[in-house]
């Protein structure tokens, strides 16, 4: 099948327009075959538990019963980020595969309330949350690396706990911050070739070639998000991801989640009582 | 809400044809499949296929005519092109200048934008058609020639075929209302004029006659 | 020009008019053409309408941009297909070739000029490639399937854009027309930019003044401004408007035993196969051109153009006849087109209306070829047609990227009334002086003087001219002064108003020969090198023959359409030349004729020729005497030889007729003469044009109620043609002020309204259902039948008639460009000033 | 590829005698399928060569589809009925002359002849860009050519642009909102009337499409109520040439009036939006008013509240006003 829309330029030229529509189908099948595999492989293969021995933890002790995990800002980020990235998909895909409405004004508000968010969030993680602790580290890589000998059957040490996210999450949030930038990128400019109020409409910036090529990358991203926002849908509804799910809700997680999934070393919650909340908050991310 | 006509009397000042069709319509009108009395009514009518067909039979000036055509071939392209009735111009090819105009059924139609395979058996008049086998001219040509009407003339087919179809069906227009009749024709000589002047008289001398 | 003064001016104005047909047998009187029943019954035959046992068709393909490169053509795939023929390449045209002009001057080529494809096309829609298969539809999905790479070259759509500083150039050498100042040799493109400040009268909305490459003036032009009572200062655009012809450009070729034979529609059947042996370089006589009937041409279709060759060479590639039907898109953009001018005008008035100077500033479009001569022509007519005291013309003549342009009747005539008048009107309105006495202050009269002096300092003159009696007559026909008087000018939302124009333009040429053949049946066969246009000049010019030999006209046959049947030197049907030369070789061959008849009744009877005179199809002697019919006189010239039969040909004809001659020798009492009687003045034909509209203020439509072209034409040769040249030709021009117009889009530079519902030619609806028109019939005096042409002179009139009436019915701060719409009226009456942009082309 | 805008691509045709083969044939062919009416809108698109439909079904030959029949409440006007007989029609010219005058006003008499009612009100847009084959948003593509900085937008919307500013070229759709008119279209589910105001959809609903048809339906007939019959109509269509012309713009009002009063009015324009604009807000307001200029005037301006004009359309806006006020100000007369 082919990928790519193509039109003829008002100068007989061949140039992109879209991406084809089929890969709507195509991604929200990737995701679901993603839930399937998954679920199956959790259900047949039964994986052991995947981590080291607990650790002597000698500061146990001075960990609250619910360890604060998101602040408020960094939920309502969150949430505000899922809900314009679903207004987007919707409003995206549900015209293309025949549910016709009004979706363009709506797409773009949601779009400009995701820059928005996404904005904000750069800024409050680059200097107001640990930033990074979204970011793999070291210790990942050896443990990915450990686990993928062992998932194989060879001879590994077992990996560490998580630091504060899991390497998946780590992962799953750069391809969520690189299909972010390119559809916000490729969708501003876009906001210039449909009446906004916000800006005159000239389409004429960028060549059309430049141009079909940023409706395909926004489209690649867009569908791309069809298959990762199912997947973070089903990982959030996972049984045994439940309490990360509902700490993106309250704020906080369980001492024993904490101890069981996270390295206090590589996530360090201090004590309780007002002292604590500094450096949670120092440390904190999202 | 004032009583209705019955649809039939309402037609009256419809052509013959309409009338026809419209019975046609009536008998149709109900959900019962109409093909096989259509086809009676209508000799060389459609297949059960509803395929258009390449061999077909044209009623042109009066005269059958076979002719092969293919099934997106306008009228024009068969009469100027498979039957060498060139006197039916094509000045655009796209219903925007009349130079095609031909009578099907005594009502002027664009025949550049007539599909050939939909005038089956029905009666297409070209301007070859209009003069007596004599040689004498129709009316309104004659008047063309005492008028002096028109200049490079690719337009006057398609003018004197829209006058005279439009005389069939007002045979006393006052000037405006001939200069509406003949409204679908463009001249680009644009000797509108002295071709309103021409299809008056045409208009007086069949009256006349 | 000769030595004498121009004529009396109260002379002039003496002349009075006459009845048509005064004082002759068949000159200024109606009758059916020979050629209209064929027409009629739809027999005469078009380009479009011959059929050759094998023909192929083909088909363009145009180029999608307005200027690139072809980098590669691939088509296999097309070539491989069933029914496939040939495809032609630019690589396989002959390259640039000279052409004869309107007069039949040649004009060397020039490296800028046009081929038949292009592999830099320089307008989108030029033709780069040609197909031919066995039929339209194959040639159709031949094309699609054809691979042509193309690399966009730097472009400009719009001439006053191209002047500003840091814009592109339609061409890499430049975008603007300058003449070598030593010669009058071809022009050739430079760069020319303006300044930024050059720019600064933009913002006000008036066109912007740089340096201009062609200037010329005379008389006191500052103190002609200095002593004017008003002096107006107006910005005003004529639009582009496509010839339009209803016949599209379709040509068939085919070749037989070397010789080329080509049919389609053209100007000039006698002229057309000296640039057909120009832009396919080979030699006239192996060249047969046959156009009976053209539909339409209005300068557009004046000799040989890439139409003709594209089926020439596919034909003689294939060695099998070749059509190809020219389609209504293709036609808009090879079809050509009038430039559109861009003026910047200054009129000075005296309190009693009459100009004081005049300042003219013209940036014309020429397109992608060529420079034309409207920007030129623009400047004389307006200063004949009102005779400033001073005047200084500037014009910039712009290279662009657009479909190329060609003289469309009344070039550069038509524009300078359109930007003249609308000025004029103003003016009267604002000194408070009548619209008719204005125009009669400031009208030209007798042998009127014209243009810039020459290099002795002596001006132009026209041979006549009696223009004030027919704006004088064209007034009280109209009822001008009881229109004036009428009130209220506005009912509810409908507002009358009215408008006067004067209008000329160049009405004939000199110097072409007449051939006539009697045959032994007795018939006068008059041959007739002229194109067919349906003005009927191709048969009314011969009616001079018919007059001066005194035969009827049922016994002359008009031989025309196809070189093959030999013709003499014919000038081209362009600048309303062909009534005005035609009728001059015509009476000269008719006079030529009777002599030869005299000669042969002499020789033949005995006694003088002197002593014999020829009336009623017989050469007789004076007195009723023993004679001659024509068919014994055609036996015994054919008995005679010599210079009788054309074995032997009248010395002064050109090397044309005289192969003509010789072709027809032996067929006949063959008589040939060349035009050689005196000519004062250029020869110019004026109206006077009025109109009536009526607008509605609330939607800005408007519909013209009246109209009338009093013509200054000489004798009239044919009222019911004149007639519908004057109307036809005033439409023509009405269609500049209604509606007509181009679009094109300047990002890509494409053309988007191509068809003519977005065109916008006149319909029939769109003009009142009864024009008028009248003419003085004053003979000329610089010609023998006294008769000029007129399918040019109208042009302008009826569109500056419009465009006046508009103003008076609402005011001055309507209009800065022409077409005027119901947007603009509705736009600048809401926002009390004009409206339209006028300085942004092809809106 | 190079491309060439001339000469009609090959088809399969099929011509159906009833609505329900027609239907059928529509259905089995889905998008490859063209439908045909008159063809006055389809042949352009085919001549171009910018649609190559592997298969055209003529409605010609479905005399069910031609044809007035009075019904029960008002008229039927069948999908296939030519506007010339509708505009001859004694009945409608009695009691729809509305839709008489709109129809006599479309193109030029042969078209009249042919063209029918289905046909005027699905016609495609008539933006030059599109019509050019330009890959603009309506075409499927990404862009707009006419809302640029430099586009050539005289003909085109000041309402209800989303994305796409073509408008729709009907001028007998305005005339049938302002009846009322029913649309019934037989559809793959079964047959399915709409009010006239909902058969057309703008470019936020579907960019491609002008009117809800999908593939596979067959507008069969248009049902005009007699609830309107003989009321005081408007219809005024404003255009460059008197031929051959789309409107600039044009106005269709349905108004009745008691005493001088208007106590019901339908009203709407066309060519001023990409589908034609009913002005409930202007019915609303005149409502209960007398039928004169001063109402006029107001209706006018609410008409054209929040109008956003291109670069070179502003002049809709005036006429839009005026052409609403001369609709109800011709009240005056009659009362």
């Amino acid at each position: 099948m082919r990928f790519i829309q193509w039109a003829t330029s008002p100068w007989g030229q061949s140039v992109p327009t879209h991406i084809a529509w089929g890969l709507i189908w195509v991604a929200a099948i990737a995701g679901l075959f993603f839930m399937v595999v998954h679920s199956l492989y959790l259900i047949v293969v039964k994986p052991p538990k995947r981590f080291a021995e607990r650790a002597a933890e000698a500061s146990a002790a001075g960990i609250p019963e619910r360890v604060p995990r998101h602040t408020l800002a960094a939920r309502l980020f969150h949430w505000i980020m899922a809900a314009s990235m679903f207004t987007l998909l919707f409003t995206a895909f549900l015209p293309k595969v025949g549910i016709q409405f009004n979706w363009v004004l709506y797409h773009w508000i949601a779009g400009v309330v995701l820059t928005v968010s996404i904005l904000y969030h750069i800024v409050h993680a680059s200097f107001f949350l640990d930033f990074w602790s979204i970011w793999p580290d070291r210790t990942d890589l050896r443990d990915a690396m450990n686990r993928t000998m062992r998932f194989f059957g060879k001879e590994a040490p077992p990996p560490s706990k998580f630091a504060k996210y899991p390497l998946e999450n780590k992962l799953y949030h750069g391809v969520v911050m690189l299909a972010g930038l390119a559809v916000i990128v490729t969708g501003l400019f876009m906001m210039k070739r449909v009446q906004t109020g916000v800006f005159t409409r000239n389409p004429y910036l960028f060549s059309d070639m430049t141009w079909g090529l940023m409706y395909v990358l926004h489209g690649l991203a867009g569908v791309g998000f069809i298959a990762l926002a199912l997947m973070h849908v089903y990982m959030g509804i996972r049984p045994e991801k439940l309490p990360i799910t509902k700490s993106m809700i309250f704020g906080w997680m369980s001492r024993d989640f904490y101890l069981e999934e996270h390295d206090t070393g590589r996530w360090a919650v201090k004590g309780s009582g007002p002292k604590a909340k500094e450096g949670y908050a120092a440390r904190d991310g999202d | 809400m004032p009583e209705m006509e019955e649809p039939k009397t309402s037609e009256s000042q419809a052509q013959q044809i309409t009338r026809r069709r419209f019975i046609l319509g009536v008998i149709a009108g109900g959900a019962v499949v109409s093909a096989a009395s259509y086809k009676i009514l209508a000799p060389g009518g459609r297949g059960r296929t509803w395929g258009g067909e390449r061999l077909i039979t044209l009623n042109v000036n009066g005269k059958p005519r076979r002719v092969e055509a293919m099934k997106q071939e306008t009228l024009a392209w068969t009469l100027r092109y498979k039957l060498g009735l060139t006197g039916t111009k094509l000045g655009c090819d796209r219903a925007e200048c009349g130079s095609c105009t031909v009578l099907i059924d005594d009502v002027p139609y664009y025949s550049c934008s007539v599909l050939t395979n939909t005038v089956r058996g029905r009666k297409v008049v070209t301007i070859e058609g209009l003069a007596a086998d004599d040689g004498k001219l129709h009316p309104v040509q004659q008047a063309v020639v005492d008028e002096q009407g028109f200049q490079c003339a690719f337009c006057m087919p398609g003018f004197v075929m829209s006058a005279v179809g439009y005389l069939k069906k007002n045979p006393n227009p006052t000037r405006e209302e001939m200069a509406q009749g003949l409204s679908g024709n463009l001249c680009r000589c644009q000797d509108y004029t002295k071709i309103l002047d021409a299809m008056m008289r045409g208009a007086e001398t069949m009256r006349r006659a | 020009m000769a030595e004498t003064e121009p004529v009396d001016v109260l002379k002039a104005e003496n002349e009075k008019p006459r009845q048509f047909g005064t004082g002759y047998k068949l000159i200024g009187k109606d009758y059916p053409t020979n050629d209209l029943v064929a027409k009629v019954t739809g027999r005469a035959k078009y380009a479009e309408d011959f059929r050759a046992e094998g023909m192929l068709f083909c088909r363009l393909v145009l180029s999608p941009m307005p200027h690139a490169r072809v980098k590669s053509i691939r088509a296999e795939k097309a070539l491989a297909m069933p029914g496939v023929k040939a495809i032609l390449t630019p690589a396989e045209v002959p390259g640039h070739a000279d052409y004869i002009n309107d007069n039949g001057t040649r004009i060397k080529a020039d490296k800028w000029s046009e081929l038949a494809l292009a592999d830099e096309p320089m307008y989108q829609g030029e033709p780069i490639l040609a197909v031919a298969a066995v039929d339209e539809l194959t040639c159709a999905e031949a094309i699609e399937k054809i691979e042509i790479e193309m690399e966009p070259l730097p472009f400009a759509t719009d001439p006053l854009e191209s002047l500003r500083p840091g814009s592109s150039n339609a061409r890499e050498e430049g975008n603007v027309w300058v003449r070598p100042d030593s010669s009058r040799g071809p022009e050739k493109l430079a760069v020319l930019k303006w300044t930024e400040e050059d720019f600064a009268a933009e913002k006000e909305g008036r066109m912007p003044m740089g340096h201009a490459p062609d200037e010329w003036s005379y008389g006191d032009v500052d103190g002609g401004f200095k002593n004017a009572a008003l002096v107006l200062d107006e910005t005003f655009l004529t639009p582009d408007v496509s010839h339009q012809c209803l016949e599209p450009r379709t040509t068939m070729a085919y070749w037989q035993n070397g010789k080329l034979f080509l049919y389609t529609g053209t100007q000039s059947t006698f002229q057309t196969v000296a640039a057909i042996a120009r832009w396919m370089h080979m030699d006239e006589d192996k060249i047969v051109f046959i156009s009976e009937y053209t539909g339409g041409g209005f300068g557009s279709k004046i000799t040989g153009a890439l139409t003709l060759v594209i089926p020439a060479l596919l034909s003689k590639k294939l060695n099998a006849p070749v059509m190809m039907r020219v389609s209504r898109e293709e036609e808009h953009f090879i079809g050509r087109a009038r430039p559109g001018i861009r003026a910047r005008t200054k009129i000075g008035f005296a309190k009693d209306g009459r100009i004081t100077a005049v300042d003219m500033f013209l940036v014309s479009d020429a397109g992608s070829y060529g420079s034309g001569g409207d920007g030129g022509s623009c400047g004389s007519i307006a200063s004949l047609l009102y005779q400033p005291p001073a005047m200084r013309w500037r014009n910039v003549t712009m290279a662009t990227n657009t479909p190329p342009r060609s003289a469309q009747s009344a070039p550069g005539g038509m524009q300078a009334i359109a930007i003249m008048e609308p000025i004029l009107a103003k003016a009267a309105r604002q000194l408070g002086v009548d619209q008719v006495a204005l125009r009669r202050a400031n009208c030209p009269e007798g042998k009127a003087e014209y243009g810039p002096p020459n290099r002795e300092g002596r001006r132009a003159y026209v041979t006549s001219c009696f223009l004030k009696q027919a704006l004088d007559l064209g007034a009280e026909q109209f009822k001008w002064r009881e229109r004036v008087a009428q009130q209220p000018k506005r009912v509810g939302s409908k507002v009358r108003g009215l408008g006067v124009a004067l209008s000329c333009f160049h009405g004939g040429s000199t110097g072409f020969d007449g051939l006539i053949v009697i045959t032994p049946q007795g018939r006068v066969q008059i041959q007739s090198g002229i194109g067919n246009l349906g003005t009927e000049a191709l048969i009314d010019v011969h009616r001079a023959a018919a007059e001066v030999l005194d035969v009827p006209w049922d016994a002359c046959d008009i031989v025309w359409g196809d070189t093959s049947k030999h013709f003499p030197y014919t000038c081209a049907s362009g600048g309303s030349q062909t009534v005005h030369a035609m009728t001059r070789a015509a009476h000269a061959v008719g006079l030529e004729c009777v002599q030869r008849l005299k000669e042969v009744a002499a020789k033949t009877l005995g006694g003088q020729p002197d002593g014999y005179e020829v009336a009623n199809l017989r050469v007789f002697r004076k007195g009723g005497g023993p004679g001659l019919s024509f068919a014994e006189a055609a036996r015994q010239a054919i008995k005679l030889g010599g210079i009788y039969d054309g074995h032997d040909v009248n010395p002064d004809v050109n090397k044309a007729t005289k192969q003509s001659v010789a072709a027809l020798a032996g067929q006949g009492l063959v008589a040939s003469a060349k035009d050689k009687y005196p000519h004062d003045g250029d020869s110019y034909s004026y109206l006077a044009c009025f109109a009536e509209v009526e607008t509605d203020v609330e939607t800005g439509v408007y519909r013209i109620v009246d109209y009338l072209g009093y013509a200054d034409v000489g004798t009239v040769l044919h009222p019911a043609a004149l007639g519908g040249q004057i109307l036809g030709r005033s439409t023509l021009g009405i269609g500049h002020a209604i509606g007509q117009k181009w679009v094109i889009d300047p990002q890509y530079g494409v053309t988007v309204a191509e068809r003519f519902y977005q065109n916008k030619p006149p319909t029939i609806l769109d003009v009142p259902v009864n024009m008028k028109w009248n003419a003085l019939n004053i003979p000329d005096p610089e010609t023998p039948v006294g008769a000029r042409g007129c399918g040019e002179p109208p042009v302008g009139g009826g569109c500056a008639s419009i465009l006046n009436a508009l103003s008076d019915a609402l005011g001055d701060n309507i209009f800065q460009r022409a077409p005027v719409n119901a947007d603009t009226i509705l736009t600048s009456l809401e926002a009390g000033r004009p409206m339209q942009d006028p300085l942004i082309a092809h809106i | 590829m190079a491309v060439i805008r001339d000469v009609m691509p090959a088809f399969d045709l099929l011509q159906p005698d009833t609505a329900a083969e027609a239907q059928k044939l529509l259905q089995q062919n889905g998008e490859d399928a063209w439908v045909m009416a008159g063809g006055m809108d389809s042949f352009d698109w085919l001549k171009d060569r910018i649609k190559k439909p592997k298969v055209l079904v003529d409605l010609s030959g479905v005399e069910e589809l031609k044809g007035i029949r009075a019904t029960g409440d008002g008229v039927e006007i069948g999908a296939m009925t030519t506007l010339t007989e509708i505009a001859n029609h004694a009945a409608i010219q009695r009691d729809y002359s509305l839709l008489a005058q709109a129809v006599e006003l479309v193109a030029s008499p042969q078209i009249r002849n042919q063209g029918t009612l289905g046909g005027n009100v699905s016609q495609d847009a008539r933006c030059w860009y599109y019509r050019g084959g330009w890959p603009c948003y309506r075409a499927g593509g990404n862009i707009c050519y006419a809302d640029t900085p430099v586009g050539r937008n005289r003909e085109h919307a000041i309402f209800g642009a989303d994305r796409c500013v073509a408008v729709h070229p009907s001028d007998s759709a305005p005339a049938l909102i302002a009846l009322d008119a029913k649309f019934v279209i037989r559809t793959p589910k079964g047959e399915r009337v709409v009010d006239a105001e909902d058969y057309f959809v703008g470019p936020e609903t579907d960019i491609t499409r002008l009117n809800i048809l999908r593939p596979g339906d067959l507008l069969t007939a248009i049902r005009i109520p007699a609830a309107w019959a003989g009321a005081k109509f408007y219809f005024e269509k404003v255009r460059d040439r008197n031929v051959w012309d789309f409107p600039l713009m044009n106005v269709a009002s349905a108004m009745k009036l008691s005493g001088g009063t208007i106590s019901d009015m339908r009203i709407a324009v066309n060519a001023a939006a990409p589908k034609p604009m009913r002005l409930k807000a202007v019915e609303d307001a005149v409502r209960g008013k007398p039928a004169n200029a001063e109402t006029g005037e107001m209706a006018g301006k609410i008409a054209v509240r929040g109008a956003v004009p291109l670069q070179f359309n502003a002049y809709k806006i005036p006429l839009m006003r005026n052409l609403v006020k001369r609709a109800i100000g011709s009240g005056q007369e009659a009362a």
